[in-house]
């Protein structure tokens, strides 16, 4: 699941401003929490799902988004029913819901490298304190491209381990992961400055 | 800063999003999940060291606000900031912070041992004393309850502390970053 | 030794390989195809790694999918990249990780270890580490940790692809040594010269089933060469 | 167009090269020797990802340590694995990434990137995510990022170790057609067939420099074989 962050598609949001979409994303947050009203955030929940449609990412994305989030959720909500009654919980469940799946949505539809380059682009002012916008960027663009690599060379690792005999052990997970992905860091350094 | 400083600080914020796909349980009083991803913070800031530990964290951080869902339960964004594990999310700055920068202090003679109580002090001596003040502030609960109420991390985070601990030392030995740049900077 | 009835294998809903029958006795089997034809879905079936979706997978009458845990214990398995099943930095004590999985009695691990280092021609590599050590003695170091577990049949998925022309002799010397039968998927197509039998994979489906010189020439003849 | 002039390279405190003294001028070039010859150590110092610590490394004229920028501009490196050198989850914007840090316009960047695309029969993978193409396809990925960027020089670091006869055969094909000087590094001998000159490493030094076959003779002999 986390290895499709980003889903490549041609629609509309695809294709629209990163920077638009992310404060797009933090200004519908940040209203759905100022204006606590449970018609509104249903509202925010059904146009989240009508987006992911238009979108062309399917059911099977919004199903799966919601699935992941599904226990938060209903704890969330679970919570205020206890505390605070029926409304209030229906209120929290399904403003976290509708910001959740906006958040997959607008990752799912955004390039890593056009994130990276908005980041790098708000963080111009920080300049002045000898940080360097587009070396940041850069370091958000290779965090998301390393998370299915971690994936998969985890899969390899348990795999070759399970041959030897061992099912579940972290540690014995852990240290050949770590050790791999760093001489793979060591390499990749190389390679970016020799493409720069 | 290097390139490679970049990369590794890369890799260590996609292990806390890695780490967050791990199923989490709520521990339902206070309403903070009990996850993974303290185990990176302690990882962060052990095998890469202060600086870049704190950096690899503060990438996540930032990675998480500007929407990306990989915090445990699939959740991310500014909301995260007005949420119960506020405290604990920040937390995670000292913590890596504190943890690399003893690990640093330790390392030529890095045991597990004082890997481990490297572990402890910034995991969760400085990590409980940002994150509890965090709940209280936002939901109102009491101090004392908050605490209370975070006991239920202590068993699973002394188990991390641990296993951050064994692994640390295990990989100084085989690929030591830390020494080689306090190496580097002596001679 | 080892018997596929009616073996098919579906990896995330794509059917990856597909009517397989087979008895393999030989001692030396080769396993030859392209990228992705199924060349390691194959020999993970062997060992339980992979459970077939459809037929059966017996190795030395154990059914894999029926008690994998036996399957495991009975195949030795060499990956690629050593990296992948070293677990510990130091050389002995990797070797030794394999044998306390196996609940052996503390005393007998420390001779077992000593053995099986001196026969791959790594006596007095105990105590170093892993990392400072070369691809190919990395290699032999993943073989060590296999073979000191004493496995009925040793597999390999492309064993020396790292490695330069003397590691991959150094190499090949202790596998052609080993008195198991051999199942080694490669590349390499100058490896399997002395082999008994070679499959070659094509597309998910067993396209020839020959000695080495005649599949071998299918191979090429399937690759365009 | 290389010169190198009593070179030596430390690392880590040990010598890895030492007494180099070469002068480059042919359209191919292969380097072959064992693991930890120095091989890799070599190439690096070509555009500069090494700074010899003795002697100086003239590429076009440009001395490497003097200005590691300029001779990364002239020299285009490829390496071992594509996993280890795609930035960028998507094809088109890995290609893009290179072009950016050159501060192209980003309207010269789009069209730039399709051509190259085209060029490596890669053309309509622009939205494809890397990590969901074959091995051999992600080569070519990492050939075309390295060659939109128009180098004079092209450097390969054992770039088909990974790879079945059919994608050796595309990465190899899509060098051959490379209208710029290549300087490889390999284990697989078959593939210097063709080209001009051969430097074999050992321990270090270079210890012979000819046309193929002999240069491979004298590889073979000293790897015992
Ligand atoms: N973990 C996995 N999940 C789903 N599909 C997989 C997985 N691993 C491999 N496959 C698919 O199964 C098919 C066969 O793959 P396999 O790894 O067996 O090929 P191979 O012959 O070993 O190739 P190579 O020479 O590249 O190692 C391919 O289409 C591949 O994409
Ligand atoms: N990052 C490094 N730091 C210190 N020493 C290194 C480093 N990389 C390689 N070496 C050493 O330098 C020597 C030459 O290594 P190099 O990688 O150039 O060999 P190679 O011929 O490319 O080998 P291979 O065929 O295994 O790729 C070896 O002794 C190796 O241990
Ligand atoms: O997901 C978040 O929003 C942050 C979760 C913080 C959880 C804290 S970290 C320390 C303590 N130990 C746990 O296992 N959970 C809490
Ligand atoms: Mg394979
Ligand atoms: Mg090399």
């Amino acid at each position: 699941m986390i290895a499709d962050l980003y889903r490549p598609g041609a629609s509309r949001l695809h294709r629209a401003p990163a920077g638009a979409k992310l404060a797009g994303l933090a200004a519908i947050g940040t209203g759905l929490f100022m204006v606590p009203s449970l018609p509104l955030s249903c509202a925010a929940f059904a146009a989240a799902l009508g987006a992911i449609a238009a979108a062309g990412l399917g059911w099977r994305f919004a199903a799966r988004s919601l699935r992941a989030a599904l226990p938060v959720v209903l704890l969330v909500a679970a919570v205020q029913a206890w505390f605070a009654g029926w409304h209030e919980a229906a209120l929290y469940g399904v403003r976290l819901a509708a910001l959740l799946l906006l958040a997959g949505l607008v990752t799912a539809t955004t390039r890593p490298s056009a994130i990276a380059e908005t980041i790098a682009w708000l963080l111009q002012p920080l300049r002045i304190i000898g940080v360097d916008p587009t070396r940041v960027g850069l370091a958000f663009g290779l965090a998301v491209r390393f998370v299915p690599v971690l994936a998969s060379v985890a899969a390899d690792i348990r795999e070759a381990q399970a041959a030897r005999g061992l099912d579940r052990s972290v540690f014995a997970l852990a240290v050949p992961l770590t050790l791999r992905t760093l001489r793979m860091a060591d390499e990749i350094a190389e390679a970016i400055d020799a493409r720069s | 800063m290097s390139t490679r400083d970049i990369v590794f600080i890369a890799l260590f914020a996609a292990l806390m999003a890695v780490l967050g796909t791990f199923p989490a349980l709520q521990v339902p009083l206070i309403n903070v999940p009990i996850t993974a991803q303290s185990l990176g913070v302690m990882l962060a800031g052990g095998i890469l060291g202060a600086r870049r530990g704190t950096l690899a964290i503060l990438l996540f951080i930032v990675i998480v606000l500007a929407g990306l869902p990989l915090l445990s339960g699939g959740r991310g964004g500014l909301a995260v900031l007005a949420g119960p594990t506020v405290g604990f999310f920040l937390g995670w700055l000292p913590a890596a912070f504190v943890t690399g920068a003893l690990t640093e202090r330790f390392m030529p003679k890095l045991n597990f041992v004082t890997a481990f109580l490297a572990a402890v002090a910034g995991g969760i001596a400085v990590l409980y004393a940002c994150g509890i003040p965090g709940i209280s502030l936002v939901t109102g609960t009491p101090l004392l309850t908050a605490a209370k109420g975070s006991l239920a991390f202590i068993p699973g985070d002394l188990v991390k502390a641990g296993l951050a601990a064994a692994i640390i030392v295990t990989v100084s030995k085989a690929y030591p970053l830390i020494e080689t740049r306090t190496a580097r900077r002596a001679g | 030794m080892i018997e596929l009835s009616g073996v098919a294998l579906d990896r995330a809903g794509r059917r990856v390989l597909s009517a397989l029958d087979l008895r393999l006795t030989e001692r030396r089997i080769g396993v030859v195809g392209a990228n992705g034809s199924g060349k390691s879905s194959f020999v993970r079936l062997l060992n339980g790694l992979l459970k077939p979706s459809e037929g059966a997978v017996r190795v030395f009458g154990i059914e894999t999918a029926a008690d994998p845990k036996a399957a495991r214990r009975a195949v030795g398995f060499l990956f690629q990249n050593p990296d992948h099943q070293i677990v510990y930095p130091g050389v002995a004590e990797d070797l030794a990780f394999g044998l306390k999985n196996r609940d052996l009695p503390k005393r007998e691990i420390g001779p077992r270890v000593e053995a099986a280092l001196a026969r791959f021609g790594l006596a007095g590599f105990g105590e170093r580490l892993v990392h400072e050590l070369s691809g190919g003695e990395r290699q032999l170091v993943a073989l060590a940790g296999i073979m000191v577990l004493e496995p009925r049949l040793l597999v390999l998925d492309e064993p020396t692809t790292l490695l330069d022309l003397r590691n991959t002799r150094r190499v090949m010397a202790a596998v052609d040594a080993a008195d198991t039968p051999v199942v080694m998927v490669t590349h390499d197509l100058a490896l399997l010269e002395g082999f008994d039998r070679v499959l070659v994979f094509e597309a998910g489906r067993l396209v020839c089933d020959a000695p080495p010189t005649d599949a071998l020439d299918a191979y090429r003849r399937i690759a365009g060469a």
